[in-house]
């Protein structure tokens, strides 16, 4: 064990992986002689090469639709994508071609590419370096889609995707790139797509979050602790594609409270789908209305305002309150 | 302004066998009569089937066609100079290719039937039809980079129409083969016409093969009515992209005879001279000639290839309609290697339904 | 008056507002010469000349790239993007500008051209040519959506998505397009985006839909009449981003039962955002829970099963059903 | 195999002012000394600005910066060579255009200061920072298409890099140019590197201005490090444009001399070798060179210059750290004409949430 921080975390994975499986290969841009914008890939390239570690032209499209003939090829391609914002030129390879070509030939090739992408705000970054943009993917069907929440999900949840024979977004937050470090084990390990953590039991309200907002409600729980002291269980989802269903469904069946945290805009972010998914399968259950916190249905402000549009501890315990107060 | 040069550049242009069948001698690749014969039966076939599923379909048995009438020579010239490791990523218009490299008529037709149970080919190397124009050429540059990665001794083949060569992707695919030195060809089937949009449309540079250019590699315009043009210039690219020389772009000059599919009429945006201009440089025609004249090909002998032909599509045409309607479990089980419980949960609820209603109709099998 | 087909209806709609507005050019592939694939535009090049209606080359980015620049001179830009499954090589344009030029420039210029594209499924199509991508650009801040489900609705919305100041992507539900006639005045008029139309009165359960699933859902009235004769509110959204909140709330609290139908994946289309809403804001009211009758979250299959993916009349009152017997 | 030569293409190359400020008094554009003086205060100016706003990133009183830093020449004298209805379209790294083009210091300063507000110039025809490289381009090309559909006698300029050549919409904006005939300029800032990716990984093409043989448009290369080429080379293109004679791709070779951004470390990936043989082609030294030679230009009025561009400097500076905080509405006032109820609800949401709460800092106001 040793403490490593997020960005550290998903370095480890990625080395281990390459050593272990020869047909993993990393590409994308800056990825090779830099390591990665954010080091991410440091190192990779000196040690298995630039046959292995592909530093490509600056095209999105490109990077993607190749990685889709290396995957058909047989081998394992493990995308960059420089930012989140970046994503949507290859919009078109991922929804048409790498969700689809399992489908498409019936099981003969597949498209099992992971595709590496920072999102989300909060580092007072440049318009498009902040986006939340999950819930296109989500509602992709032949995608899986995973966003850690700690250096220790990063690392065993990137190695569960490279080792996921299907088409993966995998998104970094990049506030939590080295926002804190926590004991990581040095060697391989994976923890499994599909499955959501409880990050905290409790029985009075369910939060649900993902990525950097699960940080923010432990934030909300410490403001909590010291004042309303309500029982709080919050769940991180750490896969959001295909939902861990029964894992919201069994929390809220005790609470009867839900309040779900999503940094992206509001209308149609995964938030929306829970909620649905509650009102059509537990109505019953709910003591109160869902609660949603989010980002508005507003592009991500320039970071001068950045912080009143990702959602505070604060704010979800605002939230949290409307749901126990109802 | 004053000038220096700094550069020169220069396309070349290849064909071998004029309109009327005549060859230029010098010019003929190697190839066995049997061969010649096997190239141009491969031809026949093709035609004999893009008849027959243009009739099928007008008679309500098949879905939206798109035809390759008139552009025979390039998939089959060009498939013709493949070996087996090589990978075909195709377009939508080369039936021809699957032909050659034995994909089986039946996969052709289903495919224009709504089956999705067509692209999943008995032989190797061979992507299924890609719609999205243009997409396709980067899964070529792909499986290019993993033979690359891998050492092997392959080429990755990517078709496309005029109209393809307009979509950014067709740009990513040819930059990242010129800079990584990709085992990658390029074909343009330059037919001409993009649906309605006619080649100077698509783009003002003269031809299609100068776009090499821009990403410093090879590039070559060749008739692409032309057979045996078409298999030299393949096999010049390949066995340069073989022997890690980098990828070439191949511009085949050719034409779409019939409408672009049969949703289409081609009558609306252009003249019947035109039509006719292309009718007279028909490359199977001009390859029945030239074997006729060479005495590798008989009226018989021709005659039987015909027949051969036409019973082959008429046995595939009646798999084709005997094939088993597809289960409507089908529509979820290839979605991921291992259904997630929610589409299984929705698979469940889809057939619950059913059980409460008499069948839709006879598209499908629960 | 006189009876037109949807197809009719777009055609007069455009050869009106390019009449009164010399700012409004066409483009996309095949809009001209063959007044495109389905003669939605047919007549218009000949009539307003080349360099109003403008056969582009093959390439989606360029074509709605080129709009927001057209959009930002001053013109008004209606483009038309063949099928909506090809929409996605724009993607990059449309979410990343379009919707942005003019929070970007705080409102000095904006991007506010109509993107029209042909969607869903039942005509027995190829691969991609029978997508539901609404979703997308309803999760998109800044484009508004609109998605007609009558020729008459079609003609209106259409001219006021033109003369509208933002973004529309215009989707038109191509199994609409020759499958009847109506009255549709000759003379140019419009229909506020942003509002829902009461198709059917009821007080049981209130039935939401849009595009071609609002006449799947008059078949399924039809059904209803002869068996169930539940008293059934059909809501048509007509514009479903900005979603005409007021309406289906109303609706609902007079109901108390929702059943949404949608063509769409389930996960994140549509129904999700409606669903949530109602868990969130009318939890009290409901009497029931939410039904969603949608396509799968799968790719919309080949056509020799489309019909069973696209939600039938009998499968929207078969959701019907669940809600009222629960 | 034997071939047939098709088309010849050729690419031009200009440069004037060599490294030591000597010109080649027969390509001297006509500008008048005080014009050239111009030209040159404005380079002082932009330097002055970059030196400046790198220093405030530093002290943690600005954001992320992308310094233009030894790129002065190509966005300078190309902007000084539009006329009033001309448009340009930038990327990330032409505040010089924007000097040229009257925009305030104080709008450059509040972009990398994350502030909206920024974008909205008192002066028209400018496109703001667009970040997703190569997307900006189809901007440029839609304007000119907006010109020709006008028939003004205007131009539009579009600025991208090295890297941005790499991008599908770089292809289609030039095809829709070459095809529609717009009346377009596409000036390429190859400063050798893409952050840590150098030119040769971007393409395996020669030269950039190679690659407007693609699309059949005129292409030529500049010394982007000499004002004067650029601006000859620009002033002939938009000559061209503006009379109906179509595009041009003009690639301007120059050198990234500062890091990619104040995020970016870029002695990570190349030599300092490299960077000291730019250094020597400086294109602000040899332009004073220039003007010193030919008596334009005193070491006192030099002084004068750099005194009067770091007032200008600390003027702005003033002004954009005493520009009072946006408001919270801001973030939502823009996306629409008339904003939507529903985001007026958000709206109305945040501002009852931060009643309940004290101020989070002094980043907004609500
Ligand atoms: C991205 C995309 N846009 C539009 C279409 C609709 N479409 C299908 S084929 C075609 C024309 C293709 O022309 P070309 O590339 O020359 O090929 P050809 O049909 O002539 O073989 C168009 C516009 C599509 N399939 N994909
Ligand atoms: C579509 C897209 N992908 C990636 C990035 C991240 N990025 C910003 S600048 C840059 C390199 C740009 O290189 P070049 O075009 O040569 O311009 P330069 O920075 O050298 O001026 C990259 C990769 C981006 N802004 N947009
Ligand atoms: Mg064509
Ligand atoms: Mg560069």
């Amino acid at each position: 064990m040793t403490k490593m921080n997020m960005v550290q975390a998903l370095n480890s994975a990625l080395m281990l992986e390459m050593e272990s499986n020869k047909d993993v290969v990393v590409l994308g841009e800056d990825v090779g002689v830099d390591g990665g914008v954010f080091r991410v890939t440091e190192g990779l390239q000196s040690k298995y090469g630039k046959q292995r570690v592909i530093d490509t032209p600056l095209a999105e499209s490109g990077i993607i639709g190749t990685s889709i003939g290396m995957a058909i090829y047989g081998l394992k391609p493990v995308a960059e994508v420089q930012f989140s914002g970046f994503i949507y030129p290859a919009f078109n390879q991922i929804v048409s071609h790498a969700a689809r070509i399992r489908n498409r030939t019936r099981g003969k090739y597949a498209s099992g590419i992971v595709v590496r992408t920072p999102c989300s705000g909060g580092v007072k970054a440049l318009e498009h370096h902040s986006e939340s943009t999950e819930a296109f993917f989500i509602h992709t069907p032949g995608l899986k889609v995973v966003m850690p929440a700690s250096p220790y999900d990063a690392k065993g949840l990137l190695a569960a995707a490279i080792r996921d024979p299907d088409p993966v977004i995998f998104f970094e937050p990049l506030k939590l790139y080295r926002a804190y470090k926590e004991e990581v084990p040095e060697e391989a390990y994976t923890i499994p797509l599909g499955k959501a953590k409880v990050v905290q039991e409790g029985s009075d309200v369910t939060l649900i979050a993902w990525g950097s907002m699960v940080k923010t409600c432990q934030e909300a729980l410490q403001l909590n602790a010291q004042n309303e002291k309500y029982s709080i269980e919050l769940i991180d989802l750490r896969t959001l594609s295909p939902l861990d269903w029964p894992a919201v469904h069994k929390s809220v069946q005790k609470t009867g409270r839900c309040v779900i945290v999503q940094e992206a805009p509001k209308t149609l972010g995964l938030g929306a789908e829970i909620a649905a998914r509650l009102a059509e399968e537990d109505l019953l259950s709910l003591k109160s209305p869902i609660v949603r916190v989010t980002g508005f249905d507003t592009m991500m402000p320039y970071f001068k305002l950045e912080n009143y549009y990702i959602p505070s501890p604060e704010r979800v315990l605002h939230g949290v309150k409307k749901a126990m107060q109802f | 302004m004053p000038q220096e040069v700094y550069s020169n550049f220069s396309i070349r242009k290849l064909s071998i066998l004029d309109k009327d069948g005549k060859a230029d001698e010098k010019l003929l690749p190697k190839l066995s009569p049997a061969q010649l014969k096997e190239i141009y039966t491969h031809m026949v076939l093709a035609r004999t089937l893009d008849e027959k599923i243009l009739k099928l379909q007008r008679q309500g048995r098949i879905g939206t066609y798109s035809p390759g009438l008139g552009q025979e020579a390039i998939p089959i010239g060009s498939a013709y100079a493949t070996q087996k490791q090589d990978w075909s990523v195709q377009s939508f218009r080369e039936h021809g290719m699957m032909i050659v490299r034995g994909v089986p008529l039946l996969n052709i037709m289903l495919y224009f039937g709504g089956d999705e149970r067509n692209a999943k080919y008995p032989v190797d190397n061979i992507l299924p039809n890609s719609v999205p124009v243009g997409s396709q050429t980067l899964h070529a540059a792909g499986i290019a980079m993993g033979i690359q990665y891998k050492q092997k001794d392959a080429v990755a083949i990517a078709y496309f129409g005029d109209g393809g060569t307009s979509e950014g992707d067709f740009h990513e695919a040819l930059n990242f083969a010129g800079t990584l030195n990709l085992p990658c060809v390029f074909i343009c089937q330059n037919n001409q016409w993009a649906i309605s949009v006619p080649r100077k449309s698509q783009t003002h540079a003269e031809t299609i093969a100068q776009k090499a250019i821009a990403y410093g590699i090879e590039g070559i315009q060749v008739d692409g009515n032309d057979v045996l043009a078409v298999y030299a210039a393949t096999q010049e690219a390949l066995a340069r992209a073989r022997t890690g020389k980098g990828p070439t772009l191949i511009e085949c000059v050719t034409y779409r005879m019939g409408d672009h599919t049969t949703a289409d009429d081609a009558t609306r945006y252009r003249s019947p001279e035109e039509v006719q201009y292309w009718r007279e440089r028909d490359p199977l025609l001009r390859m029945q000639k030239y074997l006729l004249a060479q005495g590798m090909l008989s009226p018989q002998l021709d005659e039987q290839i015909k027949n051969e032909s036409t019973a082959k599509v008429e046995a595939a045409v009646l798999q084709y309609e005997q094939f088993p309607a597809p289960s409507v479990d089908d529509i979820f089980d290839y979605h991921y290697k291992q259904t997630p419980a929610d589409l299984e949960a929705q698979k469940k609820e889809l057939h619950a339904f059913l059980d409460t209603i008499k069948p839709l109709g006879n598209e499908g099998e629960k």
